[in-house]
């Protein structure tokens, strides 16, 4: 009896040995450490940037940036366009197969496009100029606007709360809620495999799939998936990231703290991997409600009082890390336009003072609502407050959780300004400030004309020149303040193969092996 | 014996704990059917052993127990149907002196404080000279200097404690003092001063004593009438004197013979076996005395004796004395 | 017995119950709103509501409680918000990490604490108990997340001996090797509970060293050791068992702080983040567990000193 | 008041270890009350050129990533630990030790009351602290209130216990056999034999509520971020711990001697206290 | 046999140092019983827990005089080898019978676990003896009471297994710590008359502690009188009760309440016991006799005799006189 357990009990340990040297020598995983729990992973309904990151490499659109962010076709073959700018025919690539086995075929596309169109969460921004879109063949889909806009190509390569195509049956099936992770059905070089709460996504690769064969270009041309999977790990301590990377437990990790930066970049054992697109912090101002709701002089003379590089070395500290960059783009893309931006980060705060008083301020509190989930914000916020105050503004700080911000920014009576970020984003059509809904409820006439100027034509040189005059009415009406650029940067293994110099926007691992 | 020599009059009393061993409920008769008068200036002692019930007695009287029937009269009115004011009247009448000199005085409070505590509870302090005055004259009584009302209990040793604790039950000056057990935590030769204390007081004072022990030695000395209890029974009632020289009830002839006495003559030999009372869980019928008499017959079994007169103004509970 | 077990379980269930009842108060009267976290920046007042409907956030609270707690009843703890999965199922993953953690803690503590607070209590007053007792209560004065820290920098990212977090399951893949990623997060959890064991030891020991009966036991001629073991730490252990079982149950859910440190994948870190997503039904769930664990296991310990302690009378 | 003092110093006198306790928590208290007077900068005065710039002459013990002095933000930090320390002990004693002996002299309402201890018992204190937080909002007056409500519990249960043990006391009786009425046996008898169960509680209970309160910083839930306490330096400063390792030193030793101080005073007080009552007060605080 | 020679007792620190008892000294003979009585504070228990090697370390040390058991000194002995010995050694009874047993072991194996230390016997064997030792202490239904756990027992009975623990130890001397004061007079008697037969039967000496002066005059046959941490006088129990040497002796018994003696005042002996330490020349009982000169506070008082075998130190004994 004794023999025979002590036999069982070897056997057993035998088994585990051997498991956990097939798992070592299988280990072609990536193990991916990111800043928390992702969102639910279907692309078109939420704009959470880690649901990006992973859900870029199961999920596919028509088109995908090349690494000038110019878009390319990537499930399409390319379009033509008639000359009014009103149809758009788009060709499909054929014989793509989705995670299901099944082909995609324009009624995919079609029922993709159209379920973005009504519950996605950037889709109104375009839908609103769609008159209709319909399958002209197999593989043609065809768009009707009502007039001319010059943002629908762009808009159809971001994925990031974007038309990514799922399969007809299961868009239809989800339509306004989410879709459930076992319809995670993609065209992509990696399909899902599972989702363990708070421990890890994983994706694994997809071995009928069906890429393009031009080079890889940015997001665009051939995506070859070379792991064997990819976990997602939610570490969200970013000090934990970093030890995590250098000990060998994570082979990527993602925003790193930049306070790192100095130290991390001499590092042999890792390597860093800078951003290309910066993401950028606003102060918004509330237009409907408080001491700032219409008064843009006062609104200026808080502008004034902000030196936007203290609170940038505070928040990001290393200087490559960061631009003080009035413009809401950065220099070399095409959207960029100095307008208006010499009234940024003047940090005077006695020109401010005379200005406050001039606009007839008398010392009302002003609420700087803030939350502590993200640290940069909390940071400025803080650096802002110290000069509002030097300014002779009677400026409070409200600090909430996310969620409560998120609740609280929609009651116009609760908050005078607040602090936020935005993402990169492909046209300034997405820009939040420009959403009249958008909390800060800026919609002056003055926008409105504009806004009419800027979205009404395809017409780039027209739609440019209508976006500086709207970044000058910012800095003119101030319904947010823009902080500064900043560069995020992630760190990854050395031995990781085939990783770009910057991550572009969201990192992707299809190219890259270990 | 009129009804004016009774101050305190027990009739029936009855008190029943209920206690849970072993997952069974047990009702534990701790005063069974008890009556008892005491007669003003007398000195009653009450005898028996752990758990007899004579404590219960005495704290069913101050109501710090509540009694489960029967009632008890003092002055004719029963204290155990009373108002507030009558109430007052019986904290002011009866008091008690507690066994243990250590535990019953509040390690926190000064002598004079503890001394005065009646007192202050019922406003009956006119100033606080008056106090002052009356805390001194009390600690005098009992054969303590004045100036140990500033002190704290844990300054005094064990038989200057138990003088603070008469004092306490003298002031103001109460009708009944129930003393339970007053003496046993003391030495023999400091037993003796306080025993003598308390005998000297009441003569001064006119009052009537209910004195509880289980030391038949101290209760024969200072008793002019002795009860004496067995599980929760009241066996035999007697005059002092007459009681130990003559006990009835068998269970009182066993408790004067196990008492022993220096006298070198009486030696304990070997082999004296005379059973120990009853689980206090088990229901006895009949005598609960029955199991260990030597006397026992069928009667005794089955049928609870009454406390019947024996004649001498002696009252025995036994169908064979 | 029986019986006893039957009422006490009903006392139980009856804590239980007001409990859920305190939960789900508790739970909404937290402001914010999981609809806001869940729709992000854009979302239109129309996409709110109908959310708002589909999960049945639109309806009164008592309809919403009774909903609840009718499909507890029935297992079903509900569905995440968040996740969009059923919360036992969310429950069970992070149960792994929390119960095996809380496990190999136990597994410290006792190690740790029993036998040095059992030195210290028979080298009492000497410099050796002095010393061991001043750092038992220096560790118990030590923030967790401090020291997690520290062991983090020195074992894991300057040393690289040990994982420095994380926790892939041990029942997946990798076996029980995995348990070397709970090496320094147990470590760090055990050090302030192990202090409070070996103190409690210590003190137990010394009180049950004055008893009588150790007294008499080397009175009728047993060797010091013999009464020490038998007489003195069995006794003195009494105390220590129901601490067992509440720092058990406690490091359940008192772990959140080392499980952020760590990024483990247990329940504690899972309410915090459900508390800042608002993800109503996954704290209501994972607070009613970790209630009823507690009930079990104050239920247990009950039980178990029917068995060390012949005196306890089950009342 | 020298008659209750002087033990007490001769106490200490006897135990070295804890009269260093005792020195240090008189320093830190000195610390609290004359910040304003004793600290070489602002606490909140930016100086983003100097960030993160080690200990030296003019920053003791450095500066954090807004350029602010250490030193000056560690002193302010004494007020706001004893702010919490003193504020969840008056909480918890203001509630707990009124329900306590109710529940004693009361067993109907006890039942009820001690019951619903068990119940508040029952949920995870620290989870529960975090909720009531949310709740609340994050402010120090709300820290104080969640870190409080934990130890209403046990603070409510150990004056349960000395209660019910003072209840049963023969001076307690013999009030009551002359007739004394509820509320003078409690101000008379009960409180003041509970003075030294309780200081001892209370000891202890600062001593983890300064864990509690860290704890609740470092997951952000603490006091609002603006506020210099330990806890929030350390959960700003987690991230600089290779970069800038003094960021996270002085703060976590701050809270560590204070905490270990008040245990040792708290140990030292226990152990002269009445055996009877020791056994309640095992480190029962957490 | 066992005879205890000038024992002193210490304690306290540094110069606080002071003697609880000083300079006792007393034998124990087979088959007798030596009564040792005294008030609380007299000495009485920490002498009888010098003789076991009990005194509780490091508050109480003996500092001087020996304790010999047949010619061997064990002063400095550990306590189980004062148990454990070749011809039997010392075992004791306590006072307390609800705490002097371990209230989570049946009492079966709280014996056995004697037996197995003493009879070197194990299982059934020990269990046996142990069965047998409960019978030898009459306690009804021994096989049954074997499983019985301490709560469960009266007072008299766990005496009785306290009893029967020590009996297991196989003593030649036995000492007993007070074992009746905390029991009902009737179990008293019972449980004395069983010390006694022990006593006679296994020919055993037995140091009987204990305040009542009853108790030691039924039971003892000699008497030793502790007062302030000394012996102010021994004797045989006939001689020392009916002529008492020493003040304190007959002062004592005057005190003794007697339910035969009827209605009357009480004698007492004025004033209280001193404190160790208090009174440190002089006669201890000074102070409180009515018999004291000025020598008694000054000299300490010498040893009278009164026939073979009973002392007294006074330096004005009563009987003598009178």
């Amino acid at each position: 009896m004794r023999r025979k357990l002590g036999n069982l009990i070897r056997g057993s340990v035998l088994a585990l040995t051997a498991t956990m040297t097939v798992n070592a020598a299988s280990a072609e995983t990536l193990r991916y450490a990111t800043i928390g729990e992702p969102p639910s992973l279907d692309l078109q309904m939420g704009t959470a940037t880690l649901a990006t990151t992973i859900g870029q490499h199961m999920f596919e659109m028509l088109y995908a940036f090349d690494s000038t962010f110019e878009p390319q076709p990537f499930l399409a073959t390319g379009e033509t366009i008639s000359d009014d700018g009103l149809t758009i025919t788009i060709g499909l690539r054929e014989g793509v197969k989705f995670h299901n086995g099944q082909e995609m075929t324009a009624d995919d596309v079609v029922a993709s496009l159209k379920r973005w169109g009504e519950y996605g969460a950037r889709g109104k921004l375009l839908v609103d100029d769609v008159a209709s879109i319909e399958a002209t063949g197999p593989y043609e889909v065809t768009i009707k606007l009502n007039q001319p806009n010059g943002a629908w190509k762009s808009m159809l390569a971001f994925p990031n709360g974007g038309p990514v195509i799922y399969p007809a049956d299961i868009v239809t099936a989800a339509g306004g809620e989410p879709i459930a992770p076992e319809n995670y059905i993609g065209t992509g070089p990696f399909k899902f495999n599972e989702w363990r709460n708070n421990r890890h996504v994983e994706l694994v690769k997809f071995d009928d799939y069906t890429g393009l064969d031009t080079p890889a270009n940015g997001y665009s041309g051939a995506r070859v998936a070379e792991l064997d999977a990819i976990r997602f790990i939610p570490v969200p301590d970013v000090g934990t990231r970093v030890s995590g990377v250098q000990a060998g437990d994570y082979d990527y990790a993602e925003f790193i703290s930049g306070d790192l930066y100095g130290i991390l970049k001499d590092d042999p054992a890792l390597k860093i991997h800078l951003s290309g697109a910066p993401i950028f912090g606003l102060v918004f101002m509330n237009s409907k409600n408080g001491p700032l709701a219409d008064n843009f002089p006062l609104r200026r003379a808080v502008l004034a009082a902000l030196n936007m590089e203290e609170a940038l070395r505070v928040s990001v500290g290393e200087e490559a890390l960061w631009s003080a960059n009035g413009s809401f783009f950065p220099e070399g893309n095409i959207w960029y336009t100095d307008a208006g931006t010499e009234a940024y980060s003047q940090g005077d705060p006695a020109k401010a003072k005379e200005m406050a008083e001039a606009a007839g301020y008398d010392g009302t509190p002003i609420k700087l609502l803030v939350s502590t989930n993200y640290k940069t914000h909390f940071d400025q916020a803080t650096v802002f407050t110290r000069q509002l105050a030097d300014a002779g503004i009677n400026i409070e700080m409200v600090v909430v959780d996310w969620a409560t911000l998120l609740k609280k920014r929609a009651q116009p009576d609760q908050w005078d300004m607040f602090v936020t970020h935005h993402g990169n984003i492909p046209d300034p059509v997405l820009l939040t400030a420009l959403n009249n809904n958008y909390p800060g409820w800026w919609a002056t006439e003055e926008k409105a004309v504009l806004d009419k100027k800027f979205t009404g034509t395809s017409d780039l040189d027209v739609r440019r020149e209508a976006w500086a005059g709207l970044q000058a009415l910012i800095y003119e009406q101030v319904p947010t303040m823009k902080v500064g650029d900043v560069y995020s940067y992630d760190i990854a293994s050395p031995k990781l193969e085939g990783m770009g110099e910057t991550t572009l926007i969201w990192p992707h691992f299809w190219g890259v092996s270990k | 014996m009129t009804q004016q020599d009774t101050i305190l009059s027990l009739k029936r009393l009855q008190k029943t704990f209920t206690a849970r061993r072993k997952g069974k409920t047990y009702a534990v008769r701790a005063v069974n059917d008890v009556s008892l008068d005491i007669r003003r200036g007398e000195t009653l002692g009450i005898v028996g052993e752990t758990g007899c019930g004579k404590t219960t007695i005495g704290r069913t009287i101050i109501r710090l127990t509540q009694a489960d029937g029967g009632s008890a009269e003092l002055d004719g009115k029963d204290i155990f149907t009373t108002d507030s004011r009558r109430m007052r009247e019986l904290r002011l009448k009866v008091r008690m002196v507690f066994q243990d000199p250590y535990a019953s005085l509040n390690p926190r409070r000064s002598i004079g404080d503890s001394v005065a505590e009646t007192g202050d509870i019922h406003g009956v302090f006119k100033n606080r000279q008056d106090r002052d005055d009356r805390i001194a004259k009390t600690l005098t009584q009992v054969g303590l200097d004045p100036s140990f009302a500033a002190r704290f209990p844990h300054q005094l040793s064990g038989g200057q404690r138990q003088r603070v604790g008469i004092a306490r039950a003298l002031l103001p000056t109460p009708e009944l003092i129930i003393a339970d057990e007053p003496v046993s935590a003391l030495d023999v030769s400091i037993q003796a001063q306080v025993l003598n204390l308390l005998a000297d007081l009441k003569e001064e004072m006119g009052l009537t004593l209910m004195f509880i022990s289980h030391d038949l030695g101290v209760v024969a000395q200072i008793s002019d009438r002795v009860a004496v209890m067995y599980m929760g029974n009241l066996v035999e009632l007697a005059d002092g004197p007459e009681l130990f020289a003559a006990p009835r009830h068998p269970y009182t002839q066993l408790l004067i013979a196990s008492v022993p006495r220096i006298d070198p003559v009486k030696r304990i030999a070997g082999g004296i076996e005379k059973g120990e009372p009853p689980s206090r869980f088990s229901d006895v019928t009949g005598c609960a005395f029955h199991d260990r008499c030597p006397m026992a017959s069928d009667l005794c079994r089955s049928t609870r004796p009454e406390l019947t007169d024996a004649g001498d103004g002696r009252k025995v509970a036994c169908h064979h004395a | 017995m029986l019986i006893y077990i039957l009422r006490r379980t009903g006392a139980a269930l009856a804590t239980l119950a007001a409990a859920s009842v305190v939960i789900f108060i508790f739970i909404h009267l937290i402001p914010g709103d999981p609809i806001y976290v869940m729709l992000g920046d854009e979302a239109t007042p129309e996409q709110v509501e109908a959310l708002r409907t589909r999960l049945g956030l639109d309806r009164s609270l008592p309809v919403q409680y009774f909903y609840w707690v009718g499909n507890v009843l029935q297992g079903d703890l509900g569905t995440s918000i968040f996740f969009q999965e059923p919360v036992t199922r969310i429950i069970l993953d992070g149960a792994e990490t929390s119960l095996l953690l809380a496990t190999v803690t136990m597994v410290w503590i006792v190690l740790l604490g029993v036998p040095v607070g059992v030195l210290a209590a028979t080298r009492h007053g000497t410099w050796i108990d002095q010393g061991l007792s001043g750092v038992a209560m220096l560790l118990a004065s030590i923030p967790t997340f401090w020291v997690g820290l520290y062991l983090i920098l020195i074992f894991a990212a300057t040393l690289g001996w040990l994982p420095s977090s994380g926790y892939p399951s041990v029942f997946e893949e990798g076996g029980i090797s995995n348990l070397r990623y709970l090496l320094l997060p147990s470590l760090t959890l055990a050090a302030p509970n192990a202090a409070l064991i070996l103190r409690l030891t210590r003190a137990s020991m010394l009180d049950v060293a004055k008893e009588d009966y150790v007294r008499t036991a080397r009175s009728k001629g047993i060797r010091p050791r013999r009464v020490v073991t038998r007489h003195i730490l069995r006794n003195a252990l009494l105390a220590v068992v129901s601490a067992f079982g509440f720092t058990f149950a406690a490091l359940i859910s008192e772990a959140v702080v080392t499980e952020t440190v760590f990024a483990l994948p247990g329940i504690g870190r899972m309410v915090v983040q459900s508390i800042l997503r608002r993800d109503y039904p996954v704290i209501q769930g994972v607070i009613l567990v970790i209630v009823c664990l507690y009930l079990v296991i104050n239920l247990l310990v009950d039980i178990s000193y029917r068995f060390l302690d012949p005196r306890v009378e089950l009342e | 008041m020298t008659r209750s003092l002087r033990p007490f110093f001769d106490f200490f006198a006897s135990r070295p270890v804890a009269l260093i306790g005792l020195v240090y928590l008189v320093v830190i208290i000195v610390a609290a009350l004359g910040a304003n007077a004793l600290v070489p900068y602002p606490p909140e005065q930016i100086e983003p050129v100097n960030r993160l710039s080690p200990p030296s002459w003019e920053h003791w013990f450095g500066t954090d990533h807004f350029g602010r002095d250490t030193f000056s933000r560690v002193i302010y930090g004494s007020r706001l630990a004893l702010l919490i320390g003193v504020g969840v002990v008056s909480f918890a004693l203001a509630t707990g030790v009124p329900i306590g002996i109710l529940s004693a002299l009361f067993p109907r309402l006890g039942r009820v009351l001690m019951r619903m201890v068990d119940v508040m018992m029952a949920f995870p204190s620290l989870l529960m602290a975090l909720g009531l937080i949310v709740i609340l909002g994050q402010s120090v007056v709300n820290a104080i209130l969640a870190i409080g409500m934990v130890y209403l519990t046990t603070t409510a249960r150990i004056t349960y216990g000395v209660s019910l043990r003072l209840r049963e006391e023969t001076y307690v009786e013999a009030a009551s056999s002359m007739g004394a009425s509820t509320l003078w046996v409690i101000r008379k008898h009960m409180l003041p034999n509970m003075i030294s169960p309780l200081l001892v509680q209370a000891s202890f209970v600062f001593a983890f509520a300064q864990l509690g309160a860290a704890s609740l910083d470092f997951l952000g839930l603490g006091a609002p971020p603006e506020i210099p306490s330990w806890g929030n330096m350390l959960a700003e400063s987690r991230i600089y711990i290779t970069r800038a390792p003094w960021l996270l030193f002085y703060p976590g030793l701050m809270i560590v001697l204070t905490a270990f101080s008040l245990n040792l005073v708290g140990d030292a007080l226990r152990d002269r206290m009445d055996p009877r009552f020791r056994e309640m007060l095992g480190n029962k605080g957490r | 046999m066992l005879s205890v020679r000038n024992l002193v007792v210490s304690g306290g620190k540094g110069s606080a140092q002071i003697d609880i008892v000083s300079d006792v000294s007393f034998e124990i003979e087979r088959g007798k019983v030596l009564g040792l009585v005294g008030e609380s504070g007299s000495g009485k228990s920490i002498t009888s827990l010098a003789v076991m090697g009990l005194l509780p370390h490091p508050q109480l040390w003996v500092r001087g005089g020996s304790i010999e058991l047949d010619g061997a000194d064990i002063t400095e002995e550990p306590p189980y080898l004062r148990v454990e010995r070749g011809h039997g050694g010392v075992a004791m009874i306590f006072q307390e019978p609800m705490t002097s047993l371990n209230p989570v072991l049946p009492i079966g194996e709280q014996i056995v676990e004697a037996v197995r230390v003493h009879d070197g016997s194990t299982g059934v064997t020990a269990r046996n003896r142990a069965q047998e030792l409960l019978d030898m202490v009459r306690i009804p239904d021994a096989r049954l009471q074997l499983n019985a756990y301490p709560h469960e027992l009266s007072g008299g009975m766990r005496q009785r297994v306290m009893i029967a623990i020590a009996l297991a130890c196989r003593p030649q001397a036995l000492i007993a710590d007070e074992p009746t004061t905390a029991l009902d007079v009737t179990v008293q008697l019972q449980v004395l008359s069983l010390i006694r037969e022990l006593c006679d039967t296994f020919d055993m000496g037995v140091l009987f502690i204990t305040h009542d002066l009853g108790v030691v005059s039924e039971l003892a046959d000699s008497v030793a009188v502790m007062y302030g941490g000394k012996i102010v006088e021994t004797g045989p129990v006939e001689r020392l009760f009916n002529t008492p040497l020493h003040p304190y002796t007959a002062g004592l018994m005057g005190c003794v309440p007697d339910p035969s003696a009827g209605h009357r005042r009480f004698q007492t002996i004025p004033g209280q016991a001193p404190k160790p330490g208090e009174i440190t020349h002089g006669c201890r009982f000074a102070p409180r006799c009515s018999h004291a000169q000025a020598i008694c506070s000054d000299d300490a008082p010498t040893r009278v005799t009164e026939g073979a075998r009973h002392f007294a130190e006074c330096h004005f004994p009563i009987s003598r006189g009178a």
